[in-house]
C-alpha cells in the first residue's frame, strides 16, 4: 500500500464521475441459446467423448460391413463357435458366422430401432403426459385411465393383433414396440407438469394471453427436459431388447439379418461354453448404453441455462 | 441320493431336503429332474415325455419293457385269440398304495375315458384299433360298445377292430392302467389328476406331494405287487426348465441323472466321463424330426414332387447334425433308431430311403421341377415357417435357409409364427410353405410313424397323399408276417421319403446322458413306458 | 384531482372471490370490495400478507374467475367477454406484474424470447428492435436479450417482467408488489421507471405492496385491505396523514424510518388479540378482534365503506374513537 | 380419505372392466385355438365337443355376457390346459410366489437403489458416483435372465438353492436363502433406475435452504441425511414405483422358469401360447389389478410422506 | 481488548465453470457481548456469505474460505475446528436464522420436531423435557396454541409465522451470537414490526449478540447498535448507529440512504438511485468497487483500491475521499451534494 501511496499525485484525484456504460458493460459475449448449449457439451469432456463414440459406433455400422472382408451371413459351418482368432476377431457364432461382421450388421437395426422406438415414445409420451397435466380434472383422469388400459391388456395379444392387421414388417414392429413404451415416460411428464401448473410463469403466459399448445410446447415441456432426457436414454436398452423380443416371435427383422437384442439372446444360450457370443454383443449394447447416458447427462447440463454463468 | 454315495454334499437343494436330510445308510433317495411343469397327472391325459416318466412310475401298466423286452407289469401273463383280435390278460395281486386292490373294471374305465368325449384326451386315436373306441370317443356310438371288458376282477379282455400284431407294445402306455370308476364320477371326470391327493397309485411309487411349479416326492409304495423288488425309497422329481440350471444341479449331486446332454456338455465333462466319476450313457430316442413340405403348397411350389425333392437333397445333413444341432444323428429316412418291427431293430434291417439317391444333383432336379411347373428361379421366393420354441428352431431354420439359397439361388424367408398356436394353426390349415416339425414315438412299431402321412390323417401337416402309401400301411396294420410287413414298410418309407419326397428327413434322435455313477439297475427307454425307470433301480 | 367526472377505467364492484377447500370450506380471499380506478391514475392497495390483495389484482385481469361480482374494463363487464377476439384484446389491453420476479419467468427461455411472447401472441409488429427498445426502456441492456432469467438480479427480473407486460401495450397493469423482494437501491429504480412510464405512456396502474412509504410516494389513491375487505380508501397524503381505520393507523406505525433516533423513541401501535380466519368468516368486522375500539355491533354487522371526507372512504363503525 | 380409496375403487373397476372386455374380444381376434395345443392334433368330433363344453360354439356376445356374470359371482372359469383346476385355483396357488417375488425384488432394488443413489450423490463426480453410473447403467443393458444365470452360475450352490421355492414351514433364514437369487436377479433392472433417480433427486434436495437450518442447528452429517433428506428425496422415486411393481411382477415369467418358482409368471406368457382363454383372462384381471392397485397405493404413500400432497390429494 | 467474535480478513470464493466468484473479500468485523451488529449492502454484496462463513456453512465444494481467513469466537479460531467442534458450535453457540421461512423449513417435518432436533442434540435432555421446551419456545415467539401447532406441518404455517419457527430454533439452544439474515424481508410491516420487537427482548433476557444482516435501512435504525456497510464482498464503512445514519463518508452509504423515499419528496418525484449495476464479482475491478457507479469518483478511484481509513473511534470507512489528498481537492460537503444530485 505505501508503495502505491507515493505514485498518487493530485491529478489523480480530479472527479471523473460514473462512468455508467462502464458498469453496465461487465457483460459477457452473449451468444445464442443454441451457441452456448453447444459450448457447454463441448466443454463436457466426457460428453463430448461419448458423443465420438456414438458417431463411431454409426459410422461403422455404416460402412464397416462393406470392408469387412467376411460377409455376415456367411456360414463357415466347420468352425462353429469358434472364438476370436486374427481372422475373424469377434470370433464365430454357432452358425460360423463372423461376430464383427454381424456386430455391425446386428448394430443398424439395435440403433435405429433404439432410436425410432425412444423418439417415437418421446414425442407420444410427451405430448400426451402434456396434454394430460395441462388440462387435468376429467382430462387427465380420463387418459390415465387409458394409458391403464393399454398397460392392461396382455401384451402378446395386441402384438399378434397388430401383425395380423399390418402384417409383419418394419412399420408394425415399430408400432408393436412403440404401443405401450411411451406410458411410463407420459406418467412421469403428466407428473411434472402438474408440479409445474403451479409456477407463476404459466399464469404470466395466461395473461399474455398466450395459446395453449405454446404454453405446453414453450413453457411446461421445456422444464421437464431433465426428466426427458434421463427416462430416454434410460429406454434404449429396452428397446433394443424388445426389439430382440419381437424378432423372435416373427415381428422384426428376418434371418439372416440380425440385431444385438438377438445376438444377446443367441449368445446367453451359449454363456457357458463360449462367452465370447455373448460378450461382444452385450459389450456393444453396454458400451452404446453408457454413451447415450453420459451423453444425455451432458446434454441435460447443457440444455439447463441454470449451469451456466 | 444322499445314500452315502460320495458326490453329494450334505445341503442339497432346498427342494429335496426335506427329504435328503438323514443320509442314513438305509435311505434310498434319487433326484431327477422335470423338464416341464406337468398340468395334470391323470394316466389317461398323460400325453407328453414329462407326464408319462411320472405317471408311469406311480403307476401299473400291463406290461413293463425291460432292457428291450416285454415282462409282466400289471398283468402276469395275456393270450390273444387265434385271430388276433381279442386279447385276453390276466391281472396280478396289486394292490394301491392306500391298500385296495386293483381290478379290471379299474384298466376298463382309463380307456373308456381315454375314448370319453368329455374328457378330450389327446391320445385317444392311438387307440382307435380298440372295437368302438372311435366310434364313441367322436360321439358315434355308445360307452357300452367299446371293446373292453372286465369278464372277473382279475381278467381284461380287449377287442381289436383288425389283428394288430404290435397291439402289446401299446400295453405300456399310460392309457392302460387302472383308474377306480369310483374315482372319476361326475366332476371328478373332468379333475382327476389334478392334485395328488385324490389320485390312486398302482405302480412302484406313489406320489407323496405335489408342489405345481416346483417338484413332485414319490414315496415307494409298499401295497405294489412287486415291492420287494423296489429299492428306492423317495423319487424327488424337481422342476429345473433350463439346461445350464439342470447342469448345474447335476454337478452339485442336486440332481442324479442328466439325459439329452449337448455334445459341449459332454466335452466337457469328458474327464469325469473318462475316470468313470459319472456314467457316460447314450440311447436311441424313438423320435425323428424332418422338415414338412405342404405338399398342397397354395403357391404350387412343394405340390411338385422333384422341388421338394430337390429341397430334401440340398440339405447338408452330416454338417448339419455336427456343427448345429450336435447331437443326434442324420436321418434320411422316416422311422428313427429303437424302433423295433417285433424282434429286430427296423432301422438296422431296412436301408435309410433316401441314401439311394444321396449323390442325385439337387440342382438339376431343382431346375426340371421348376419347368414342371413352369417357373423361374427368379420368381420363386420360398418361405420358411419357424415355430418360435427356443433360439434352437432358429439357429436351424437360418441354416436350411443358408443351404437352400446358396445352392438354388433363390430367396428363402423365414417366417415366424408368433406362438404355439398360430404355428399349429398355421399349418393345420395349409397356410405354409416349408416347416420343421418332429414326431416320437407312441409305442415301439413302424406303424407309430407310418401312419400319420396316410391320406387325409389329421397328424400329416405335409398334407401327403399316395395310394400306393395309402395301401401299403393300411395292409401292413394286420398283417401277421413279419418279414412282409417290413417290406410294405420300406416300400412305403421310400415312397414318401425318396419316390415322392412329401417330407425330408433331418435327424434321428439320440440321447446322451449322464447318470450318477451310483445309482444303479435303472433303466432308460426309448419308446413307451417311463423313460427312465427306476422300478428296479438302487442307490449304492 | 377531479376523478369522479371521469369515465373509471376499472370499475369492480361487490367483487368476491371464494377458494374452496376441504370438506366444503370456503376461503373468502376477497369478499364483497368495490372501487374504481380512472384512466392514468395510481391506485395503490396496502394490506398485511395473506389478506387477498394479489387475488383482487389477478380477479380483475380475469386470471382467476370471480365468484361474485362484476369488473367493468371501460364500462364492460370482462365476465361476459365470450367472443375469442375481444378476450384477446382485453388480454392485450391489461397485463400484470408478477409478485415473484423469481418464480414468474421460465427459467427456460431468454430473456428475448419472454419479452416477445406476448407480442407473437397478439400479432404485434416490431420483433427484435421491438424487444431492444423495451429491454432500453426498462433500463436493461439490447445484449441482455439472449440471456437467461437466472443470469439476473432480483431488480433486473422485476423490470424483465415489467418489459414482458409492457410489450403488449397494455393501457391498464397490475403491478403485484412489485419491489418487495428488492434492495432499497433497486426499489428506487424500478419505481422510478413505472413513474417515467406512466407519464410517458399513460398508464394506469394498480399497485399493490405493503410498504406503506412506497405506495404513498407513487399511488394518487389507496386502499387498505383487511382480510378481503377493503377497510380504508383515501388519496395518499390524505391516507398517510390522517388515517381513520384503527389497522391503517397500526400498519402506518409500523413503517420502520431509517432515522435511528425517530427508530428508536417512535411506538408501533400493537397490533394484539385474535386474527381471524378468512376461512368460513361469519359477518362482523374482520378487524375486531385485534381492534382496541371494537364494539357488539363491530362483531355482529359487516361495516361499509362510507365516505367520512371527500374522497376518504373508511369502513369503520367506530371511527377515531368515537361511535 | 375414504372417499378418495372409494372413487379411486370405482375407478378402478371401470378401468378393469375395460381391459376385461378389450382383452376378451381382442383374444377372440387372434387366430388359433385352445384345441390346437398338444403336439397331435385332436379329432374333429371331440374337437367339437371339448369346444361345446367350453362354451366356444356360442356366438362372442353371448360368451362375453357369460364371462361377465359368472365373473361377478368370482367364477373365473376352469383352464382349458390344466384341466381340472379352475383359474381361481391357478391364481390361489400361484400368485403369492409371484407377489413375493416381486415385491421382495421392489424392495430389495429399492433399498439398494436408494443407496447407491445417496452415495453417488454425496460423492458427486468422485468415483463412487461413477462406479454408480456404470451399475445403472449395466443394470439396464443387461437383461434379468443373464443376470438371473450368472447368479446361478457363481453363487448358486448348496447355500443358495439352484432352483426352488419357499415351501410351507420353512423358517425364515431358510427362505431367505431359497429367495435370495431370484430375487436379486429381479432387483436389478428396478435397482438401476432407482439409483439414477436417486441420485438427482438427493441432489435437488442437498440444495435446499432447509438443509442449511439442519445443519446450523448442528446436526451431523448423518443425522441431516437420515432425518432430512432421505424423506425428502424419496417422493419424486414413489411415482415411479408403482409401474414397476406391476412389471416385475408380470415380467418375472423368465426368472420363475430359471429358477423353478410356483409363480404366475409362467401363465401369462403360456396362457396366450395355448389359447387359454379363461386364464388369459385371469392372469389379465389380476395383473391390471395390482398395477392398478400399486398406482393408488404409491398415490397414498406419496400423501403419506409428504404432507403438502395430502392436501391436494383429497382434493 | 477481545471481542466475542472476530473476523478477519475473510475471503471466500465459489468456484463455478465460469470462474472464480470472489464473493468475499477480505472482509474484518467483530462483534462485541450484548451488541447488535448490522450488516447492510445491495442485493449480492456478500452478506449471506459472510454470515455462513461465521456458521461454517459454506458449501465446499463450490465454495472456499480462504486460508488467510481467520474466524475467533472467544478468542479460537473456529475455522481450524474439526467436524465435531463444529457441531457443537452450531446451534450452541451460534444459530442462524435463514432468510426465507418458505423454503428453510423441511416441508416435510413437523415443525416441534425440526425445532426439539437442535435442543435434543445439545442437550442431553428426555423426549417429554424437549416437547415442553419446545411449547415454551413458540409461547416465547409468539405462536398461539404451541401445543397443536407443534404438530403440523410447515405448510400450514403463514410466512410470518414461519419466521417465527425459525427464530424459535436458531434459539433453541440459547446461543451467545444469533445471526439473523434478512429476517424480515418476506414479511409485512406489522409483523416485521413484531419480530424485530421479539428479537430485542430475546436479546435482553439472554443476553446475547446478534449480527442482523438486511438492506432495509428502516429496520437497521430501529435495531442496530453498529453498522457495517458491505459493497461487492467488502466492508466500505463500519460505525455506530450515529455515524453511519448522521455521519456517512462513503458515497455508496449516501446513496443508500437517500435511495429510501422520504416523507418531505413530493407525490411522484423521482426517487434518488444508484445507477449501474455492482461488479461481476469474477473479475472485480482494480481499484474501488464502486468507482464505476459512483458519481465523485476520482482517477485515482479507478487505479488503487482505497484504504481502511478511521475517522472517528469505530468509525471506518474505506474511500478515496478520506484521503487527505482529496480533502484540499474536494470538500466533504461537495461529495455529499454530489451523491445527492
Ligand atoms: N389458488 C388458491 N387456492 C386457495 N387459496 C388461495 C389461492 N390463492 C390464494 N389463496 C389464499 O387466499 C388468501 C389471499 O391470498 P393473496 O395471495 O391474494 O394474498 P396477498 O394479499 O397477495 O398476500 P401477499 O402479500 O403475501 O402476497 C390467502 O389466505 C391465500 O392463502
Ligand atoms: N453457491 C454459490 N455459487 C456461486 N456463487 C455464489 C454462491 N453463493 C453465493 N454466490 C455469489 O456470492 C455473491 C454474494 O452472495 P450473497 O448471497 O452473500 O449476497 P447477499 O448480500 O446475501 O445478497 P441478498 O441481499 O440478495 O441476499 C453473489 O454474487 C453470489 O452470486
Ligand atoms: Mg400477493
Ligand atoms: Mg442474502
Amino acid at each position: 500500500m505505501d508503495s502505491q501511496k507515493v505514485t498518487l499525485t493530485e491529478d489523480m484525484f480530479r472527479r471523473v464521475g460514473t462512468n455508467e456504460h462502464k458498469s453496465e458493460s461487465v457483460v459477457r459475449p452473449s451468444i445464442s441459446y443454441w451457441q452456448d448449449a453447444w459450448r457447454r457439451l463441448k466443454q463436457n469432456k466426457v460428453a463430448l467423448f461419448s458423443m465420438c463414440f456414438l458417431i463411431f459406433m454409426v459410422l461403422m455400422c455404416i460402412f464397416a460391413p462393406y470392408i469387412y472382408p467376411h460377409a455376415y451371413d456367411e456360414q463357415i459351418i466347420e468352425n462353429t463357435n469358434q472364438g476370436p482368432t486374427a481372422q475373424h476377431i469377434f470370433g464365430l457364432d454357432d452358425l460360423g458366422r463372423d461376430i464383427f461382421a454381424r456386430v455391425w450388421v446386428g448394430g443398424r437395426v439395435s440403433l435405429a430401432i433404439g432410436l425410432v422406438g425412444a423418439v417415437v415414445s418421446l414425442v407420444v409420451g410427451v405430448i400426451y403426459g402434456g396434454i394430460s397435466g395441462y388440462f387435468g380434472g376429467t382430462v387427465d383422469n380420463i387418459m390415465m385411465r387409458i394409458v391403464e388400459v393399454l398397460v392392461g391388456i396382455p401384451y402378446m395379444i395386441v402384438v399378434i393383433l397388430v401383425s395380423i392387421v399390418l402384417g409383419k414388417g418394419m412399420g408394425s414392429l415399430i408400432l408393436a414396440l412403440c404401443l405401450t413404451s411411451w406410458t411410463g415416460l407420459a406418467r412421469l411428464v403428466r407428473g411434472q407438469i402438474l408440479n409445474l401448473m403451479e409456477s407463476e410463469y404459466i399464469l404470466a403466459a395466461k395473461a399474455l394471453g398466450t395459446p395453449t399448445y405454446k404454453i405446453i410446447f414453450k413453457h411446461l415441456l421445456p422444464n421437464t427436459l431433465s426428466v426427458i432426457i434421463v427416462d430416454t436414454t434410460f429406454s434404449i436398452p429396452s428397446f433394443i431388447f424388445a426389439e430382440s423380443f419381437l424378432s423372435f416371435i416373427g415381428m422384426g427383422i428376418q434371418p439372416p439379418n440380425t440385431s444385438w437384442g438377438a445376438m444377446a439372446a443367441l449368445g446367453q444360450q451359449q454363456m457357458s461354453y463360449y462367452p465370447h457370443e455373448l460378450l461382444f454383443p452385450a459389450l456393444a449394447i453396454s458400451l452404446t448404453m453408457l454413451a447415450f447416458n453420459l451423453l444425455g447427462d451432458g446434454l441435460r447440463d447443457a440444455f439447463d441455462p441454470k449451469l451456466r454463468q | 441320493a444322499c445314500g452315502g454315495s460320495g458326490g453329494n454334499k450334505e445341503n442339497g437343494s432346498s427342494v429335496s431336503q426335506q427329504e435328503g436330510k438323514n443320509p442314513g445308510d438305509g435311505k434310498q433317495v434319487v433326484n431327477i429332474a422335470m423338464t416341464t411343469d406337468p398340468d395334470i397327472l391323470d394316466p389317461t391325459r398323460s400325453d407328453d415325455a414329462q407326464k408319462n416318466q411320472i405317471t408311469l412310475e406311480v403307476q401299473e401298466t400291463l406290461i413293463r419293457m425291460k432292457d428291450g423286452k416285454i415282462t409282466p407289469g400289471g398283468a402276469k401273463s395275456w393270450e390273444t385269440s387265434d385271430d388276433g383280435l381279442v386279447w385276453t390278460f390276466h391281472l396280478q395281486d396289486n394292490k394301491y398304495s392306500d391298500g385296495t386292490p386293483v381290478k379290471a373294471d379299474d384298466y376298463v374305465n382309463c380307456m373308456l375315458r381315454t375314448f370319453d368325449p368329455e374328457v378330450g384326451c389327446h391320445n385317444a386315436g392311438m387307440f382307435y384299433c380298440i372295437e368302438g373306441g372311435e366310434a364313441y370317443n367322436t360321439g358315434n356310438g355308445k360307452r357300452e360298445d367299446v371293446g373292453i371288458k372286465a369278464p372277473d376282477d382279475q381278467t381284461l379282455e380287449i377287442h381289436l377292430n383288425e389283428a394288430l400284431p404290435y397291439f402289446l407294445l401299446m400295453a405300456n402306455c399310460a392309457n392302460l392302467t387302472p383308474v377306480p370308476a369310483d374315482k372319476t364320477t361326475g366332476e371328478d371326470n373332468l379333475t382327476y389328476g389334478s392334485n395328488a391327493e385324490g389320485m390312486m397309485y398302482s405302480g412302484p411309487f406313489a406320489i407323496e406331494s405335489w408342489t405345481r411349479g416346483s417338484q413332485i416326492v414319490l414315496k415307494k409304495n409298499e401295497n405294489y405287487w412287486d415291492a420287494e423288488n423296489v429299492k428306492l425309497d423317495t423319487v424327488n422329481l424337481i422342476l429345473a426348465q433350463e439346461e445350464n440350471t439342470r447342469q448345474q444341479m447335476f454337478e452339485e449331486g442336486n440332481l442324479d441323472m442328466l439325459t439329452g446332454i449337448n455334445s459341449e456338455y459332454r466335452k466337457k465333462m469328458q474327464d469325469k466321463i473318462d475316470s468313470k466319476e459319472v456314467v457316460f450313457e447314450e440311447n436311441a430316442n424313438p423320435s425323428s424330426s424332418y422338415i414338412c413340405f405342404n405338399n398342397n403348397d397354395p403357391d404350387g411350389v412343394f405340390s411338385n414332387a422333384k422341388i421338394r425333392k430337390a429341397f430334401s437333397l440340398a440339405i447338408d445333413r452330416e454338417s448339419f447334425l455336427k456343427n448345429v444341432q450336435k447331437k443326434n444323428k442324420p436321418a434320411y429316412g422316416l422311422v428313427p433308431y429303437g424302433i423295433n418291427n417285433e424282434e429286430s431293430m427296423y432301422r438296422e434291417e431296412i436301408e435309410d430311403p433316401l441314401l439311394k439317391s444321396k449323390d442325385e444333383d439337387p440342382v438339376a432336379l431343382f431346375e426340371e421341377g421348376l419347368k414342371e411347373i413352369g417357373k423361374t428361379r427368379d420368381e420363386i421366393t420360398v418361405t420358411f415357417l419357424q415355430s418360435n420354441a427356443n433360439n434352437d428352431t432358429k439357429l436351424n431354420s437360418e441354416f436350411f435357409q443358408r443351404q437352400w439359397q446358396e445352392k438354388f439361388g433363390i430367396t428363402v424367408k423365414i417366417d415366424t409364427a408368433a406362438d404355439n398356436s398360430t404355428f399349429n394353426n398355421t399349418v393345420s390349415k395349409g397356410m405354409y410353405q416349408i416347416c420343421n416339425t418332429g414326431w416320437g414315438a407312441d409305442y415301439n412299431d413302424p406303424m407309430t410313424f407310418m401312419q400319420c402321412y396316410l391320406t387325409g390323417d389329421g397328424n400329416n401337416p405335409a398334407f401327403f397323399s399316395n395310394s400306393e402309401y395309402d395301401k401299403l400301411v393300411n395292409e401292413a396294420k394286420s398283417e401277421q408276417d413279419m418279414k412282409t410287413r417290413q417290406e410294405k414298410f420300406a416300400k412305403a418309407e421310400n415312397i414318401l421319403i425318396n419316390e415322392d419326397a412329401g417330407i425330408a428327413p433331418l435327424s434321428y434322435s439320440f440321447q446322451e446322458n449322464l447318470i450318477n455313477k451310483n445309482l444303479k439297475d435303472y433303466g432308460i427307454n426309448g419308446s413307451g413306458g417311463p423313460l427312465i425307470e427306476l422300478k428296479n433301480a438302487y442307490m449304492e | 384531482m377531479n376523478t369522479e367526472t371521469r369515465e373509471p377505467l376499472i370499475k369492480v364492484t361487490h367483487l368476491k372471490k371464494y377458494f374452496p377447500l376441504q370438506r366444503k370450506k370456503v376461503l373468502k380471499a376477497v369478499d364483497d370490495v368495490s372501487f374504481e380506478i380512472y384512466p392514468g391514475e395510481t391506485m395503490g392497495l396496502v394490506g398485511e400478507s395473506g389478506c387477498g390483495k394479489t387475488t383482487c389484482g389477478r380477479t380483475i385481469l380475469g386470471l382467476y374467475p370471480a365468484t361474485g361480482g362484476t369488473i367493468h374494463y371501460k364500462g364492460k363487464d370482462i365476465s361476459q367477454l365470450k367472443d375469442k377476439k375481444d378476450l384477446l384484446k382485453f388480454k392485450k389491453d391489461v397485463q400484470m406484474i408478477f409478485q415473484d420476479p423469481y418464480s414468474s419467468l421460465n427459467p427456460r427461455m431468454t430473456v428475448g424470447d419472454i419479452i416477445s411472447e406476448g407480442m407473437e401472441n397478439h400479432h404485434l409488429p416490431g420483433g427484435h428492435a421491438r424487444v431492444q427498445e423495451l429491454l432500453e426502456m426498462v433500463g436493461l441492456n439490447k445484449e441482455h436479450a439472449n440471456r437467461f432469467p437466472h443470469e439476473f438480479s432480483g431488480g433486473q427480473r422485476q423490470r424483465i417482467g415489467i418489459a414482458r407486460a409492457l410489450a403488449v401495450k397494455p393501457e391498464f397493469i397490475v403491478c403485484d408488489e412489485p419491489i418487495s423482494a428488492l434492495d432499497v437501491s433497486i426499489q428506487a429504480q424500478v419505481v422510478n421507471l413505472l413513474m417515467r412510464l406512466q407519464e410517458e405512456l399513460g398508464l394506469t396502474y394498480l399497485f399493490i405492496a405493503h410498504d406503506l412509504s412506497m405506495v404513498r410516494h407513487i399511488s394518487d389513491r389507496v386502499g387498505v385491505m383487511y382480510m378481503g375487505q377493503l377497510v380504508e380508501l383515501a388519496p395518499s397524503q390524505e391516507l398517510y396523514d390522517k388515517p381513520i381505520h384503527f389497522y391503517t393507523q397500526a400498519l402506518l406505525s409500523a413503517i420502520p424510518i431509517p432515522d435511528p433516533d425517530i427508530e428508536k423513541t417512535k411506538t408501533v401501535l400493537p397490533l394484539e388479540g385474535e386474527v381471524g380466519s378468512p376461512i368460513d368468516c361469519g359477518p362482523g368486522c374482520r378487524f375486531n378482534g385485534r381492534c382496541k375500539y371494537a364494539t357488539e355491533t363491530c362483531r355482529s354487522v359487516t361495516p361499509v365503506l362510507k365516505e367520512v371526507e371527500k374522497g376518504h372512504f373508511v369502513a369503520c363503525h367506530v371511527i377515531n374513537g368515537e361511535t | 380419505m375414504v372417499k378418495y380409496i372409494l372413487k379411486k375403487l370405482l375407478y378402478m373397476i371401470v378401468t378393469l372392466w375395460i381391459i376385461m372386455t378389450a382383452t376378451f374380444f381382442m383374444m377372440n381376434m387372434i387366430p388359433g385355438d385352445p384345441m390346437q395345443n398338444g403336439t397331435k392334433v385332436l379329432p374333429e368330433a371331440v374337437a367339437k365337443n371339448l369346444e361345446k363344453k367350453w362354451g366356444l360354439d356360442k356366438p362372442i356376445t353371448e360368451r362375453y355376457a357369460r364371462y361377465i356374470k359368472n365373473f361377478l359371482k368370482g367364477d373365473l372359469g376352469e383352464s382349458y390346459t390344466t384341466p381340472g383346476l379352475t383359474a381361481n385355483e391357478v391364481i390361489a396357488s400361484r400368485l403369492p410366489a409371484s407377489l413375493r417375488l416381486g415385491l421382495q425384488a421392489v424392495i430389495v432394488g429399492l433399498v439398494l437403489g436408494l443407496l447407491i443413489g445417496i452415495l453417488a450423490a454425496l460423492r458427486r463426480n468422485t468415483w463412487v458416483d461413477f462406479l454408480a453410473i456404470f451399475l445403472a447403467i449395466v443394470g439396464v443393458s443387461v437383461p434379468s435372465f443373464v443376470f438371473a444365470a450368472l447368479l446361478q452360475k457363481s453363487l448358486g450352490g448348496s447355500f443358495f438353492p439352484i432352483v426352488g421355492w419357499v415351501t410351507k414351514g420353512m423358517g425364515l433364514p431358510e427362505q431367505f436363502r431359497v429367495t435370495a437369487l431370484p430375487t436379486l436377479s429381479a432387483a436389478i433392472g428396478g435397482m438401476a433406475t432407482y439409483s439414477r433417480f436417486m441420485r438427482s433427486s438427493v441432489l435437488d434436495v442437498l440444495s435446499n435452504d432447509y438443509i442449511l437450518t439442519a445443519r446450523s442447528k448442528g446436526l451431523s452429517e448423518g443425522e441431516i441425511l437420515r432425518r432430512h433428506v432421505l424423506r425428502n428425496s424419496i417422493t419424486p422415486i414413489i411415482s415411479i414405483v408403482a409401474p414397476q411393481v406391476a412389471g416385475i411382477v408380470t415380467g418375472s415369467f423368465v426368472i420363475e422358469r430359471i429358477f423353478s418358482i410356483p409363480g404366475l409368471g409362467r401363465y401369462y406368457v403360456d396362457s396366450v401360447n395355448g389359447r387359454d382363454y379363461p386364464m388369459i383372462m385371469a392372469t389379465t384381471i389380476f395383473f391390471s389389478a395390482i398395477f392398478i392397485v400399486s398406482i393408488v397405493v404409491m398415490d397414498i404413500l406419496y400423501a403419506l410422506v409428504d404432507p403438502r400432497v395430502r392436501r391436494n390429494l383429497i382434493k | 481488548m477481545s471481542h466475542l467474535l472476530e473476523v478477519n480478513n475473510l475471503n471466500v470464493s465459489f468456484h463455478t465453470y465460469a470462474g472464480e466468484v470472489q464473493a468475499v473479500r477480505g472482509v474484518s468485523l467483530y462483534l462485541d457481548e450484548e451488541e447488535t451488529l448490522a450488516i447492510v449492502g445491495e442485493s449480492g454484496c456478500g452478506k449471506t456469505v459472510t454470515s455462513k462463513a461465521i456458521m461454517g456453512l459454506i458449501a465446499t465444494p463450490p465454495g472456499e474460505v480462504k486460508k488467510e481467513s481467520e474466524i475467533l469466537y472467544k478468542g479460537k479460531n473456529i475455522l481450524k475446528y474439526s467436524k465435531k467442534k463444529w457441531q457443537d458450535y452450531r446451534g450452541k453457540e451460534a444459530g442462524m436464522i435463514f432468510q426465507d421461512p418458505m423454503t428453510s423449513l423441511n416441508p416435510t417435518m413437523k415443525v416441534g420436531k425440526q425445532i426439539q432436533e437442535g435442543i435434543r442434540k445439545h442437550q442431553k435432555i428426555s423426549k417429554q423435557e424437549a416437547k415442553k421446551k419446545t411449547i415454551e419456545l413458540l409461547k416465547k415467539v409468539n405462536i398461539p396454541n404451541p401445543e397443536e401447532r407443534l404438530d403440523q406441518y410447515p405448510h400450514e404455517f403463514s410466512g410470518g409465522m414461519r419466521q417465527r419457527v425459525m427464530i424459535a430454533i436458531a434459539l433453541s439452544c440459547n446461543p451467545n451470537i444469533m445471526v439473523a439474515d434478512e429476517p424480515t424481508t418476506a414479511l409485512d410491516v406489522t409483523i416485521q414490526a413484531q419480530i424485530l420487537k421479539l428479537l430485542k427482548d430475546i436479546q435482553k433476557s439472554n443476553h446475547s449478540s446478534i449480527i442482523m444482516i438486511t438492506h432495509d435501512l428502516g429496520v437497521v435504525a430501529g435495531m442496530a447498535d453498529r453498522i457495517a456497510v458491505m459493497y461487492a464482498g467488502e466492508i466500505v464503512e463500519e460505525g455506530s448507529v450515529r455515524d453511519i445514519f448522521k455521519n456517512p463518508q462513503h458515497p455508496y452509504t449516501y446513496a443508500l440512504l437517500n435511495a429510501v423515499p422520504n416523507p418531505e419528496l413530493e407525490n411522484k418525484a423521482e426517487l434518488h438511485v444508484i445507477k449501474g449495476t455492482p461488479p461481476d464479482l469474477i473479475s472485480p475491478p482494480k481499484g474501488c468497487a464502486f468507482a464505476p457507479r459512483c458519481k465523485c469518483c476520482m482517477q485515482v478511484c479507478q487505479e488503487y483500491e482505497p484504504e481502511r481509513t478511521e475517522i472517528s473511534v469505530g468509525h471506518i470507512a474505506r474511500c478515496w475521499l478520506q484521503d487527505p489528498m482529496a480533502k484540499k481537492i474536494y470538500k466533504f460537503d461537495d461529495a455529499r451534494s454530489v451523491m445527492m444530485e
